[in-house]
């Protein structure tokens, strides 16, 4: 089967298919953009692959954060959207036109809504501020528009991903 | 001299486990205290009693003087070492100690309140003689009044707690449209992490250096200074690379930067380990900027300059010794460098709290991890977001960095984010490898990405999200075997 | 003088880990080889590249020359480091890389011929004034032989493996009656371990100090000594803990050891890093042991005290670059000790192999480790059973102990046994903190066991084994909730 | 319930039950040799309990070595049998008396064996020689006696536990 691979900027046709299990580890033919190569992939931990290609070792970290992998290896980071030919199977939800919730970048305390509902706003504005870590962050809106809900109030504890306020353009 | 044997800690993270790694090897009983969040955190399962003292908000937990004060007399403590950040400058720590006949490990009351108040040891160093950044010698009591000493200094001005340090409540305003809320700002953010709203306002050096002295006083009269530290690595007046020795002092400069610091201590009467902070500009004249009446975190770094252990230091002068060196004792052995590890995005800088599932922390020739975190650890939200330090030593400035760039490509934090792979930026920024920065060196990093990984990265992300997805990717291994082998190569343990 | 950009490491474990780490300071690239046994050892993930070799039998792969000749030309390697132990004392590694027109980073295939040769060693030292232990210049070649032999210096007596080094094919002979069976399983194991049968025999000193001597020689006749390092607790002639300084020797008693080890360096024609060991006795006369003709598992001790990163000399010298240094510029600072952290049981010294499941090393204030392993490793049944080393700088003797106790106390190694309660016990051990110990230490140390934490330990115990044999020891809390309780409590992960 | 913990030396009687859960440590009530007191327990992996009791921090290994629990804390080394009062939970089962069955103590290489079966053999004289680690390993006769089978033979691998010989006295 083959997958599509994208950071953003590329697109890679990524096809795997395993062709031995030894004891300590596996070999993968691995198709990239139609090249085909063999790879050995040890797996250290579910997060944590060594992968010799080439001879080259690669100590390869894996972590999905939401909807995107995110790769580290020699101190490069790439995020990742896999998606495979017969269905999607991680990839961002577009956004609906017009219409934009702004959900909380991290867990914390909502110290103060600089905004009110039905308050037009430009881009950029500090709509509410978030105290995490003893750090005050300025929520700011992400395009120009009307304020059309803050479902949150001060001195509310939020998590990462709970909405904070919708923004309608 | 009292003999201190055993000291409490009041403090959390990887300060309290680096006091409590002193008092291991000084036969000294270490008493650490936590709030319900830490139950589990390493400070904790690091000292040799432990004792709860709070919700987890610090406001209710590590903040509470009187809690400390209890839990040091009820354990039988002589002492309390209050790390840095918390209570650590809060002159009423010391006052509370006395007042309870427990030592505390710093100054005096009084000359932390002296230098803790900005504008009061801004006038004790204009009298003693040591240069000051232009700006209002009193707290701003009203917009109006910012407004007006703003003006008087000229655009760009800081705004900055005069309870903070580290970087906290500090903010430039470089037009009069933009003051009135950033005053509002600086005054909320002061009372929230200080307890006490009042700001001041000074001069803004555009991209100067920040260099400062460490300093070790007896009580005894007995000053001395261990050396420079540079760090000017920072992103919103908190520092995340220091390095000592500065690329850009002299023996001779160093030693009218020494003398300076020495100066500023005796001034104040300020005894026990301090750092006296210094803005120097691009001529080399500096200005004292503040004294840090604590450790530093950044006190490793002149630690394996210098041999010496400033922790040991600190309690040995606490508990009434006589320093026992002089300033021809201290030399520079090599070169050492600091990054601090936050749970922070690298790019963005947002907090990233969560659960960490899988730690390495580098190790070897001429590397020092300063953690206060472990495996399988929830990084609670409630506190700062440094996790760790890890500080090299070279035998020259260069050898430093190549042991740090290789630390850093060694340490493995899986779970959240942290500011690793910033840190590896700077390193290799030409301007920081060449000793030559300033303050301004990390809104003009590059965050480049090389496309170098690009493919391995995408094949990784590919069988680990086939793996994820339980893509059954082969025909010839069953669903059952490949389980099997999967639990065998995690040792048996596995996601649930 | 030849750049070298790319290395071939004939090693695993610790010291692969330690080379590759020195290649990435300074830019080399690194090769690793492995055998089957270790595709995901530490060593294989931390080289920039990596390369099968054979079978998990060292004689499959580790010892195979041409397979790792051949891969250092594949692969592009301008040179090979072979660290210690396998290939490393084995001449024809650089007799073959000569032939390759590869470098061999250490001594000539002649020098180290000529070293290796216990008996040729000796007369060479003769001929130059170092002083020797009595007994035959020649491998025995039968029972008999050694029993005249060992009559004539008389007993008691070692028997050693001419080929052989760090302790291995090493027995002490006590009388005629245990001879015969010595001398056949002496030649069993030395050939097993080095390939060649030949065994010679020396005067015995009853527990002498073993003092060695750090040497650099490069290609041009400059030779300079890096200090003492003490190294007599020792078991069975395996290094156990070794430190710099040694107590016994003053400044004087230093001077001339280090002008015996480079006229014993210059009498052999030996260049790169090297090891001259001695035994001294109790009156302090010393005598020359042997040369170790490789990076020895103890150099971490001497980079503490001098500052010097011996891998990267050892590749400097290689590639045909003079000495930065002179003997002027090499002092002592402060006090290293070396604990070997295996995977042997602390009491009987068996080998322990199996899962590691938990890794925690030591971090801190002069801590350095060099490990081969990591969490989730299966060690293997077929190598050396050093896992690990632990080091520790501190400004004196006592500070480097005590951060040492410190350092075993923070490193768990679960799953298997390990050495570290042995060192524990070494360290406290008032002859070892005194400075005043000889080679029979280990077996006057006690092993007594206090009683302080039974208690706490039999509650520990108690609550395991009812969590093992799923002991429903509360009404109140149903059994799911228990687990759902305990899979938050490992974050997720939990043993099946 | 009440469990019995010995290390041969002693014997404690020790009883355990769970007072409270809470997020982040679970509070026991323990009874030793009829002394009651409340600990503090926190999981920080399956082998590593943190123990507050009475203010003092333990850092607690629990490790299973065969039947044996051992227990590492503050570089102290305990091994305990934990018996129930209800039934064995682990303990050795008694040797049959004068027939012993000696056992590989780690994995190794077989690669001598110095008695024949049927040979009469004193307490202490090697049997057989195991290689592991690259040390050889000479395998004692815990007790004199003739040995009645050996299984293994030279140049056998053998795993933690194999029998290697038996010995009847």
């Amino acid at each position: 089967m083959a997958f599509e691979v994208s950071d953003g900027e590329h697109l890679l046709k990524v096809e795997a298919s395993r062709l031995e299990v030894r004891p300590h580890d596996e070999l993968f033919e691995v198709e990239v953009d139609g090249k085909k190569k063999v790879v050995s992939i040890s797996w250290i931990s579910p997060a944590h692959l060594s992968i010799l290609l080439d001879g080259k070792s690669y100590n390869v970290e894996v972590e999905r954060f939401g909807k995107k992998y995110q790769v580290t290896t020699r101190g490069e980071i790439y995020e990742f959207a896999v998606t495979d030919e017969r269905e999607v199977v991680t990839t961002e939800k577009p956004q609906a036109g017009g219409r934009l919730v702004v959900t909380a970048p991290m867990p914390g305390l909502v110290v103060e809504i600089m905004c009110s509902d039905g308050e037009k706003v430009e881009a950029g504005q500090g709509v509410l501020v978030l105290e995490a870590m003893k750090m005050q962050n300025e929520i700011t809106a992400p395009a120009s528009g009307i304020i059309t809900g803050i479902p949150v109030e001060s001195g509310v504890s939020v998590n990462l991903g709970d909405n904070l306020f919708i923004i309608e353009s | 001299m009292t003999a201190i044997k055993k000291i409490l800690i009041a403090n959390r993270g990887e300060i309290a486990v680096r006091i409590a790694r002193a008092c291991h090897e000084t036969g000294i009983t270490s008493v650490a205290v936590f709030s319900e969040a830490d139950r589990s955190a390493k400070h904790v399962r690091y000292a040799d009693e432990a004792y709860e003292i709070g919700p987890a908000p610090s406001v209710e937990s590590y903040l509470v003087i009187d809690r400390i004060i209890e839990t040091a007399l009820q354990s039988g403590c002589q002492a309390i070492h209050p790390g840095y950040g918390f209570l650590a400058e809060n002159p009423a720590l010391p006052a509370a100690c006395v007042a309870a006949g427990l030592i505390f490990i710093g100054p005096d009351s009084k000359s932390m309140a002296l230098l803790g108040n900005k504008t009061e040891a801004r006038k004790v160093m204009v009298k003693a003689g040591v240069p000051i950044i232009p700006g209002a010698m009193e707290p701003l009591k009203s917009e109006a009044e910012a407004l007006a000493a703003a003006a008087e200094t000229g655009y760009p001005v800081l705004l900055k707690a005069a309870a903070g340090g580290g970087g906290k409540g500090v903010r430039v305003v470089h037009s009069k449209e933009e003051l009135p809320s950033a005053f509002t700002r600086a005054g909320a953010e002061a009372l929230s992490a200080f307890g006490n709203p009042d700001v001041f306002l000074e001069k803004y050096l555009i991209e100067p250096r920040h260099v400062e002295i460490q300093i070790l006083a007896d009580n005894y009269g007995n000053v001395i200074h261990l050396n420079e530290r540079e760090c000017s690595v920072q992103r919103r007046y908190q520092k995340l690379i220091e390095e000592s020795p500065c690329c850009m002092l002299d023996s001779a400069m160093r030693e009218r930067m020494g003398r300076a610091a020495i100066t500023a201590v005796k001034a104040s009467g300020y005894t026990n380990a301090g750092t006296v902070e210094f803005l120097v500009d691009s001529s080399g004249d500096f200005y004292f900027l503040e004294v840090n009446t604590r450790l530093q975190v950044e006190h490793p770094v002149t630690e394996l300059i210098t041999g010496i252990d400033l922790v040991k230091e600190q309690i040995r002068i606490a508990s009434g010794e006589k320093l026992g060196m002089s300033q021809e004792d201290i030399g520079i052995n090599g070169a050492a460098i600091e990054c601090r590890i936050s749970a922070e995005d690298p790019e963005t800088f947002l907090p990233s709290v969560g659960y960490i599932r899988e730690l390495v922390e580098p190790a070897g020739p001429g590397v020092r991890v300063e953690s206060g975190i472990s495996a399988d650890y929830d990084v609670p939200v409630y506190y700062d977001p440094l996790l760790a330090k890890v500080i090299t030593w070279g035998k020259d400035r260069k050898e430093a960095i190549a042991r740090m760039l290789r630390a850093l490509d060694e340490y493995k934090i899986k779970g959240i984010k942290t500011t690793i792979p910033f840190h590896r930026k700077v390193l290799v920024d030409s301007g920081f490898a060449e000793g030559n920065y300033d303050t301004g060196i990390v809104t003009r990093i590059k965050h480049n990405r090389t496309n170098d990984y690009l493919e391995i990265s995408a094949i990784a992300a590919t069988i680990v999200a086939m793996n994820d997805e339980n893509v059954d990717f082969v025909s010839d291994v069953k669903q059952d075997d490949r389980w099997k082998l999967s639990g065998r190569m995690y040792g048996g343990i596995r996601s649930i």
